[in-house]
């Protein structure tokens, strides 16, 4: 029996990536479905991608971005949750579950908290179960 | 050709027996509208329907087909499909002479659209008689109806005392004589009222829009511009028009690289879109909105009678009814015809 | 909705093999590619994928993922390979300037109406063209030389907007050489330009044929053609002996697709030559008048 | 006190008499019903009509008559629209003449083939509480008796919005006759490489509305236009509602009602809190 196992994308902002990048040197050890896509800024992420994601089999779509008190201008990361909101709210309606899209808040130094984080989301993820919107759009016979 | 008939409740009997030989396609209706698609409930089946909101002919040329896979290093796959046996019941006979219509465009030669034609080869065509028109139809123009079209392998034609059923060509003969035990030889009263039905309607329609056809060859050298341009200030560029059409045939290719192999899909294109005939050196023969709604009354009306001597409207109504800015071609047949 | 069996065919792909679907193309390898001019390139594809066609027939160029577009036939028909030159314009032609010697293209055709050969027979032969226009004209022209005494004169009119923007100048000597009356002009001169400076129309009185039996055939950017019509009616030259090739957004060049598809005629199927008389059916917009 | 049809059609011609616009954007009869009309002479004012099948936000139109001075006629949902396009920067008021019409709701279309059951007030007008333009030249009050509303339903029942997008047929008459889609390509297509291909394949339609839906976020003023020229009668305008009530709960802003509050995504400022 092949086991289903979740697709995860995820949208990581230049910082957020070292984050990321330092959990595989300090061996954090996290799943391994989880793509990143390193980006300049989680704001320069536009909404339709991440449902052009969702629409391209990703279970589940991830944004990693700087903490907001943490940036010397924290407007980026505002937009970008609240972009993140706004989808979410919009996937509510249209009957996919919202905790597909997430914002995650990752410093550059927090490759712990990256590893735990992804794996708890991975987890939730599975409980969801597949999005399989293909096959969710295409009639079935 | 040969009138048979079948009793009322014996309709139900054989919707069941095609289903169990053939695909049956039919309308039922959905979200408070009728469309066409695989019956697999006889008893979904209603008689009292007007038409379907979009065409039929999405079955023949779907929106999106697959014209081939082209495989590196291995060649080429095709998708030409062997395709099980589908029956289109209840099309109206305007739908049914728009496959006629797209038989003579696709299927000319020297080239055969083996696409289309593996699809339309394998369909067996039963058309229902409109009995109470539209207001926006006006297949009497173009001789597509109301009760009999051309595109049809078996007519049925609803009266008191039953269906009257017409075999128009030799599939529908054959069809006849596998349900041979549920038909009999039309009466002679029956076909009395069938005739007089026929008078009815065409007189009703009549009433509505007459028009001679044969004077809208050519319409585009005396059209003028001035008509158009009013109503391309109107039309607001969507392709409603086209897609809803029942034999607007004009289709655009797209190639990409999928998964293992390079596709080319093929679909439906509209001539009202802005880049139908805009070329990559940028130039286009046809710029302005009003040029291209030109295009697409006068291909209808005179070009396609012109190259592929029929129509190319059968006076369904669907652009009518449904286009948002109210765009309407009856005017055309109006002035001109 | 699936109301079908798959079932696969696999073939070599190409019309007569398939028999069947005229939009298979029939792969082929380019062979050699050529600059012909700063934005045009000459590839040489082969095998040949069809053995006959009239010059000025066209064929249509698949570039796997990318797309398909319809270009006119250069080399001659008896050669073994078929050339085609290819001005880089949109993304098809992009993906094939890229394109490398060795690399698999798809081909189909030939397709449409090519120049009326037929009526030319012991005539004088007047070709018109204008920068990347004479790739049709080409075919015809080295057709005209292979059979040189079946015809008469034969004078070639060939303008460009700058002399680097003439195609195949490394063949004009070898054509003056096997009597060619070849007159060219640029719109700007530059460089070492010692030639005609002016549009294409200037230079066709220069040419001494017997204009009432002479045939025209040109081709060129649209304004060009109806320019040039228009000059060669004032010429003298007889409406019944003038021919021009036209183009047209084509995605399948059987005449199904309807792109082309301008009054009562297909582009496809009754060009891309016309006579003068069919061009002036032809609606506002396509017709050169 | 005369309908506000005659009202309408002396307005319309004094208007163009007296050469305060070129051009009356309006709604005239047809066979099928209501179409909108382009009125330049003086005469052809008579052509103009107003009634419950006015539906078609006549909006869309004003981007094609950019150097012309046109007068325009607006329901309550239309001069939301105007208001909101004049934040962006995309209308001149003062070449706009608005005349404003007491709107009382609007009939659903009957389309091709459907059963006709009578006239039915169109659902985004249900819920409607602008009835009048907010910004406006000339009012002209509706003498009618407000359209009988069935009590507003209820919103709780939830839609299967992954069925109805499998209806589209990505014909583009929801973009094509929306205010707001007014970009020259739209992005769905303008993308390199492609959001969604060019040829319809379902499963992206889900990027398709979903991506529209993102674009109205905060700016659909629910005229309809949309909902009322699809063919497969998606209803888009619930769609749109449910994205403008989160941008009413996080930031109290609603399109189109107040011309100096400026839209929430253009003054995002720092340390807001979203």
């Amino acid at each position: 029996m092949v086991v289903w196992k979740p697709k995860i994308i995820a949208f990581t902002c230049w910082c957020s990536s070292s984050g990321v990048d330092q959990a595989g040197f300090e061996g954090f050890k996290y799943p391994a479905n989880v793509l990143t896509v390193r980006v300049p800024c989680s704001a320069i992420v536009n909404p339709s991608l991440v449902v052009k994601a969702l629409q391209e089999g990703a279970d589940a779509v991830l944004l990693t971005a700087c903490k907001p008190v943490e940036l010397r201008k924290i407007a980026p990361s505002r937009i970008t949750e609240a972009r993140v909101s706004l989808l979410r709210r919009l996937l509510n309606t249209v009957g996919v579950e919202e905790d597909r899209v997430r914002i995650l808040w990752i410093s550059s130094n927090e490759g712990g908290i990256f590893a735990s984080e992804v794996s708890r989301i991975v987890e939730e993820v599975e409980k969801l179960g597949p999005l399989n919107l293909r096959g969710k759009m295409i009639e079935q016979p | 050709m040969k009138m048979f008939s079948i009793r009322e409740e014996n309709l139900k009997v054989f919707l069941r027996e095609l289903s169990l030989k053939h695909v049956l396609i039919a309308p039922f209706k959905r979200d408070g509208y009728f469309e066409f698609d695989v019956l697999r409930n006889p008893d979904d089946f209603n008689v009292n329907y007007t038409n379907t909101r979009l065409s039929p002919k999405r079955f023949f040329m779907p929106q999106r087909q697959l014209v081939f896979k082209h495989y590196p290093r291995k060649g080429f796959t095709e998708e030409l499909k062997e395709n099980s046996s589908v029956v289109l019941f209840g099309i109206r006979p305007c739908d049914a002479s728009a496959l006629s219509v797209l038989d003579n465009v696709l299927l000319n030669p020297p080239h055969k659209d083996a696409l289309y034609e593996n699809r339309r080869k394998n369909a067996i065509v039963v058309s229902l008689s409109c009995t109470k028109p539209m207001t926006e139809c006006f297949c009497n123009v173009f001789e597509t109806g109301p009760i009999r079209g051309t595109g049809e392998d078996l007519t049925f034609t609803h009266t008191s005392k039953g269906f009257v059923v017409e075999a128009r060509t030799q599939k529908g003969i054959a069809v006849i004589g596998e349900f041979g035990e549920l038909f009999r030889e039309a009466d002679g009263e029956m076909l009395n009222e069938y005739n007089k039905l026929i008078r009815e309607v065409l007189d009703e329609m009549g009433s509505r829009l007459k028009v001679d056809k044969t004077r809208l060859i050519g319409i585009e050298k005396e059209a003028g511009e001035e008509f158009f341009q009013l109503n391309a200030q109107r039309c607001i560029e969507c392709s409603l028009c086209s897609f809803a059409c029942p034999l607007c045939y004009c289709f655009e290719t797209e190639d990409y690289w999928e998964k293992d192999s390079y596709v080319r899909f093929r679909g439906w294109d509209t001539c009202i879109s802005p880049l139908f005939t805009k070329m990559a050196s940028g130039l286009d023969p046809r710029v302005t909105k009003a040029d291209r709604l030109c295009h697409r009354f006068c291909h209808k009306l005179s070009r396609i009678p012109l190259t592929f001597n029929a129509y190319g409207c059968v006076g369904c109504g669907r652009c009518v009814s449904l286009c948002p800015a109210g765009i309407d071609i009856r005017e055309v047949l109006r002035k001109w015809g | 909705m699936r109301l079908t069996m798959p079932s696969r065919n696999r073939h070599k792909g190409g019309v007569e093999e398939m028999g069947l679907n005229p939009y298979i193309p029939k792969p082929v390898k380019i062979i050699r590619v050529k600059d012909e001019t700063p934005d045009t390139k000459t590839i040489t594809i082969g095998p040949k994928p069809f053995d006959e066609f009239t010059p000025g027939q066209f064929a249509m160029v698949t570039v796997y993922g990318v797309g398909e577009a319809p270009f006119s036939i250069c080399s001659p028909p008896s050669d073994n390979n078929l050339q085609f030159s290819i001005r880089k314009m949109g993304s098809v032609t992009t993906a094939i300037h890229e394109a490398s010697p060795g690399d698999e293209i798809g081909v189909r055709g030939p397709y449409g109406r090519g120049w009326p050969l037929g009526e030319m027979r012991n005539r004088d032969i007047l070709l018109v063209g204008g920068g990347i226009g004479f790739a049709p004209l080409r075919p015809l022209l080295l057709h005209l030389l292979e059979n040189r005494n079946k015809y008469g004169r034969i004078a070639v009119c060939y303008g460009a907007r700058s002399p680097s923007l003439l195609m195949y100048r490394d063949e004009f000597e070898e054509w003056m050489k096997q009597g060619v009356d070849l007159y060219l002009t640029v719109d700007v001169g530059e460089g070492d330009w010692k030639g005609n400076v002016g549009v294409v129309t200037t230079i066709l009185d220069k040419p001494s044929l017997n204009k009432a039996e002479t045939i025209v055939c040109t081709c060129g950017p649209p304004v060009m053609i109806k320019f040039v019509l228009k000059k060669l009616v004032e010429l003298e030259y007889s409406k019944e002996n003038i021919y021009a090739s036209l183009e047209s957004k084509m995605r399948c060049g059987v005449g199904k697709c309807g792109h082309c598809h301008f009054g009562s005629k297909h582009v496809c199927i009754d060009g891309p030559v016309f006579k003068y008389d069919e061009m002036a059916t032809l609606p506002k917009g396509m017709s050169p008048f | 006190m005369s309908s506000p049809e005659t009202e309408l059609r002396r307005l319309a011609r004094s208007l163009l008499e007296k050469k305060a616009v070129d051009l009356v954007i309006g709604y005239e009869k047809s066979e099928a019903g209501v179409r909108p009309c382009f009125i330049s002479e003086p005469n052809e004012a008579e052509r103009l009509v107003w009634n419950p099948d006015c539906r078609l936000s006549l909006v869309r139109y004003l981007r094609g008559f950019k150097e012309k001075r046109v007068g325009i006629i607006v329901k309550g949902c239309d001069g939301r629209a105007i208001v909101e396009l004049i934040k962006e920067n995309q209308l001149d008021r003062r070449s706009t003449f608005i005349i404003a019409v007491e709107c009382n709701g609007v009939y659903k279309p009957v389309k091709y083939g459907s059963s006709k059951l009578g006239r039915q007030i169109a659902e985004y007008c249900e819920k409607c509480e602008v009835r009048i333009s907010p910004i406006r030249d000339h009012l002209i009050k509706s003498d009618v008796k407000a359209l009988e509303r069935p009590s507003p339903k209820n919103d709780g029942e939830p839609l299967d919005w992954l069925s109805l997008f499998r209806k589209c047929l990505r014909c583009m008459a929801c973009v094509r006759s929306c205010p707001f889609c007014y970009c020259t390509e739209c992005s769905i297509e303008g993308f390199k490489p492609a959001l969604v291909h060019k040829l319809v394949d379902p499963v992206e339609l889900f990027t398709f509305h979903l991506t529209r839906a993102l674009h109205m976020a905060g700016r659909c003023v629910e005229c309809g236009a949309c909902e009322s020229s699809c063919p497969v009668e998606i209803p888009l305008t619930r769609l749109y509602h449910e994205l403008n009530e989160w941008f009413r709960e996080k930031y109290g802003y609603v399109p189109g009602v107040n011309l100096e509050q400026a839209p929430p995504p253009l003054v995002f400022k720092e340390g807001e809190k979203p």
